[in-house]
């Protein structure tokens, strides 16, 4: 069902296991995420942040189960075997979207089948909406959660030029909307803060919005990202960093205790 | 007031035409039981209300129950993608009226609470707004000039939920009370129809009164329905069976096998009991057993 | 604490237990009631309604506790001790103002300070608002609840000109409003269905929304009740019937099983 | 991070000046041992939020420390009527800012959610919204000419609530999860302090986590106060004390009366085993236990 992700050279890990720990140094003390469907990169990132550097981040399984600590992440990110060892079951409309109307959480992640220079995702269609090429699931919660959240961070393991494009086909969920102070505009909090690829990892231009290299990936080069990425890449002066290389102790915990059976390969395939 | 039904009669209440909205989030909690009956008696050219669904909507379309869709999200998450469903849209069969998660349940208050709209901030500069003005506005606060969406009621004739038990005038246990939206539709519809695992006495739901979800004079008619979520999940009692859904993507990959999988599988067997011996018996309730 | 209310001449009642019988027979099995704070005489109303003749007849006592079957009333009809038998302990804000706001109940009951001709009630202020003369309870739930639900019921158990007043100091709670079709115009749901008081029963004229006398409790004459109104009372043309008399059954349910310890005397005080 | 912290200390949390919103609804649940502290301490310029309710008002009034009250009703219901809140307001002392209910429930769901406003039917027509023509607006849906009243955010700085149990990061438990109107309070909140009758082992929570009621991310301190809200209920371990509530107004209808009971049977008595002492002992505790 699922393809092996390739090898990072020289880290010891493979690219899986270098966005999940990427992923996870961003989060601290102060996350309080919670988790949608088909999310296996973020739900083992924040698992391996609270393990390491951040123990007091909150995290909600599924949206639903605070303080979760599952033996195992299951086919489903949005399924009860993810809620084993909460503090709280929440429910859903009372609980979990008074919370995030109030930002009483404060970090989403998603991903999308196209995401543009700004970090706006498509999840909905491609092609014409009404008669699509491909008819994907939807966009679910993204167009609520990326309203309501203020720290958004988009992770993709098809870092291609089809799903990073000039033109969404439909804006399923908002990043920076049109960039600038779009979102500022609206009335809305915060925004994307990063995207995490298989390729690199972005950040935004404080300015425009748009989506900026903040480090390659070991062995990969600018004009790799450029030829896989269907807008026009925003490259700083001077040397790109490499993205950090993950300690042992944050691999070891990823492959033995957050995610023993790597439903995190699920997104590769 | 007994209103105990048979799962037959209780799906009848579904009449063609009808708006009927399914319970359950994703792999968790639909009524499928239900839904199976209504695919078997072949109900036609419903509008089916899915907050984030899968397989219930999956089972509607490929019983050529639908003519639209009103969702947020339909998948089988990791699982894949809903095939019925992806392949009748690609061919323009059945419409696609698509809303965010907040903004179908800010539909569905508004319709429950007797109001114009609901507001939300959900959906703001997203082109799920964009595509029906009508439904979802785009608004401005006069005194503050706050940007806001108007959410516009959104009534349904038929909610259908899954839940653990009720007593025979109607009362429902969903428990532990973790409802999902079930409560938006049950509150939006102007019918509710609800498949329980077992019915219990009424004097249970006396001695724990905190643990009743819905009233009876809010629910019409009670089914009672073991292992009524099958495929999907009934926490804690029982999880997804998750090689149903592999079986399942598997199968619609050969229009035979399809054929034989549709019949032998899913429509064909009579009872809730001969549905799970149709897909493994005894083995699949102990893989879906949850583990304590 | 509570006086004894006055004998009904020939009844064989006290006029609480008229009061309680009269409004008990206007509920049906397909009443969907609740109350609130100092509810006494409706809450009589709905379990001995229940007893007779509207088995299915719906009661959520304190708008909590459906189906509730207390074995005594005690001195706040918000309190836990109503609640005993009942088969739903609804949650507040998302049960039950869900509930009332959808009109799932029909039913309402309430009493104010002041009440005028159209069924508007005050339980605010007497004097102007800012340096009251008295100062009331307050609305609570009244301004809400006139406003949900179709099915309102009035009652008072002191019948005089500073209850029924020309016009009122504050309007805590819409019974008909300025009269008319003022309900319709505003998109509320149906209106005062009647007015029970220790001296007659009234109802309200169709076109003008006025209250006009239905019955007079024995003993009692129209020109008592116009003494003891403040506002011109419509009297309809013809002989004004006499109250009905309850069955023996009826008082003997509510002395010795609705209300055992005749909590309902306390709205006499 | 441990969030217990003495009465004192959580009764702190509230400063001269805040908007405070009190848990419990009339003779339930309200947050009295942390009320006390309040009072204790002599807090000065409080605003009160209270939805529906009754000593809790009339102790922080009676204590000088309030200079606004917004709320929906206040009374002790059969036994009386709230005799420090009623003379303030009589003499001008204490203004009040009257709102309904459900206008006050969504004035608050409005701050917790971001948004500009909550509709609701509620109100309309009634000098409730005449009144604040600012803060609860009687509009028109443009679409369908419906009237609605838009309730304005009504932020607190804290909420206190009174619930069964805690454990040590904050958890809550109001068990059974009859939560009146606090949650509503809860999610308006910029800080939340909760009392509870006991901390259970974090454990505790999780094997049944359906049960917490509030994350231990919304409560910033957890007082331990076993009848914490006496003399209201805290269902279902005790009922009020309708004998105190007898006690308190006919103390009022005489000065030095009432200066002894305050002294003596409210204020002056140090912890809460002193404060049930002085008001009855083991004789109260026996008198409110509500009967199985």
């Amino acid at each position: 069902m699922a393809t092996n992700p390739t090898e990072v050279p020289g880290y010891g890990c493979t690219i899986d296991e270098l966005m999940v720990v990427t992923m996870s140094r961003m989060m601290g003390d102060d996350t309080r995420a919670f988790n949608g469907a088909v999310s296996f990169i973020p739900v083992c990132a924040y698992l391996l942040a609270r393990r390491t550097h951040a123990p007091e981040l909150v995290w909600a399984a599924s949206s639903i189960a605070i303080d979760a600590d599952p033996k195992r992440i299951p086919e489903s990110t949005l399924s009860d075997a993810l809620w084993d060892g909460a503090s709280m079951l929440s429910n859903s409309p009372f609980d979990f979207w008074a919370m995030a109307q109030g930002a009483r959480y404060n970090t989403f992640a998603f991903r999308g089948a196209q995401m543009d220079r700004y970090g706006n995702v498509n999840n909905t269609v491609i092609g014409p909406y009404d008669k699509p090429k491909v008819r994907l699931p939807g966009g679910g919660g993204m167009a609520d959660l990326s309203c309501m959240i203020p720290r958004i961070y988009l992770w993709s393991t098809t870092h291609d030029p089809r799903t990073f494009v000039e033109r969404l086909d439909f804006r399923s969920g908002i990043g920076w909307g049109d960039g600038g102070d779009h979102r500022e505009r609206l009335g809305l909090p915060g925004g994307p803060q990063a995207c995490v690829t298989n390729m690199c990892v972005f950040d935004f231009e404080p300015e425009s919005k748009a989506m900026r290299l903040a480090s390659l990936h070991p062995g990969v080069t600018v004009d790799d990202v450029r030829g896989a990425t269907g807008f026009d890449v925003l490259v700083p002066g001077g040397e790109i960093p490499v993205t950090a290389q993950p300690d042992e102790e944050e691999i070891r915990l990823l492959r033995e205790e957050v995610d023993p059976t790597g439903a995190r390969r699920r997104e590769f395939s | 007031m007994d209103k105990r039904r048979s799962l037959v009669e209780a799906a009848s209440l579904v009449e063609d035409g009808a708006t009927v909205a399914i319970g359950g989030l994703s792999m968790n909690g639909a009524p499928m039981a239900l839904v199976r009956e209504i695919v078997r008696r072949r109900a036609r050219d419903l509008t089916v209300v899915a907050i984030v669904a899968g397989m219930p909507v999956d089972w509607l379309v490929a019983g050529g129950c639908v003519s639209k869709v009103v969702s947020g999200l339909i998948s089988f998450e990791g699982l894949g993608l809903a095939p019925h469903f992806r392949a009748a849209v690609q061919r323009g069969e059945v419409e696609v009226e698509e809303y965010s998660e907040h903004t179908l349940i800010c539909r569905l208050q508004a319709a429950a609470y007797g109001l114009p709209f609901m507001p939300t901030k959900a959906g703001l500069g997203t082109d799920m707004i964009s595509m029906h003005p009508d439904t979802t506005r785009h608004e401005q606060d006069p005194s503050t000039g706050e940007h806001y969406i108007a959410c516009t009621p959104l009534p349904v004739d038929v909610a259908l939920v899954h839940a653990h038990s009720a007593d025979s005038q109607g009362n429902i246990r969903v428990d532990p009370k973790l409802i999902w939206m079930d409560n938006e539709i049950v509150n939006a519809a102007t019918t509710t129809v609800a498949s329980v695992e077992e019915v219990l006495p009424h004097r249970d739901f006396v001695a724990e009164p905190h643990r009743t979800t819905y009233p009876r004079f809010m629910v019409d008619a009670v089914a009672v329905a073991p292992y009524g979520a099958y495929p999907t999940a009934n926490f804690p009692r029982y999880s997804y069976h998750a090689q149903f859904f592999a079986d399942y993507v598997q199968a619609t990959r050969d229009p035979s096998a399809w054929a034989e999988f549709w019949q032998t599988r899913v429509v064909g067997p009579a009872e809730q009991g001969d549905l799970l011996d149709a897909n493994g018996g005894p083995n699949t309730l102990i893989d879906i057993a949850r583990e304590a």
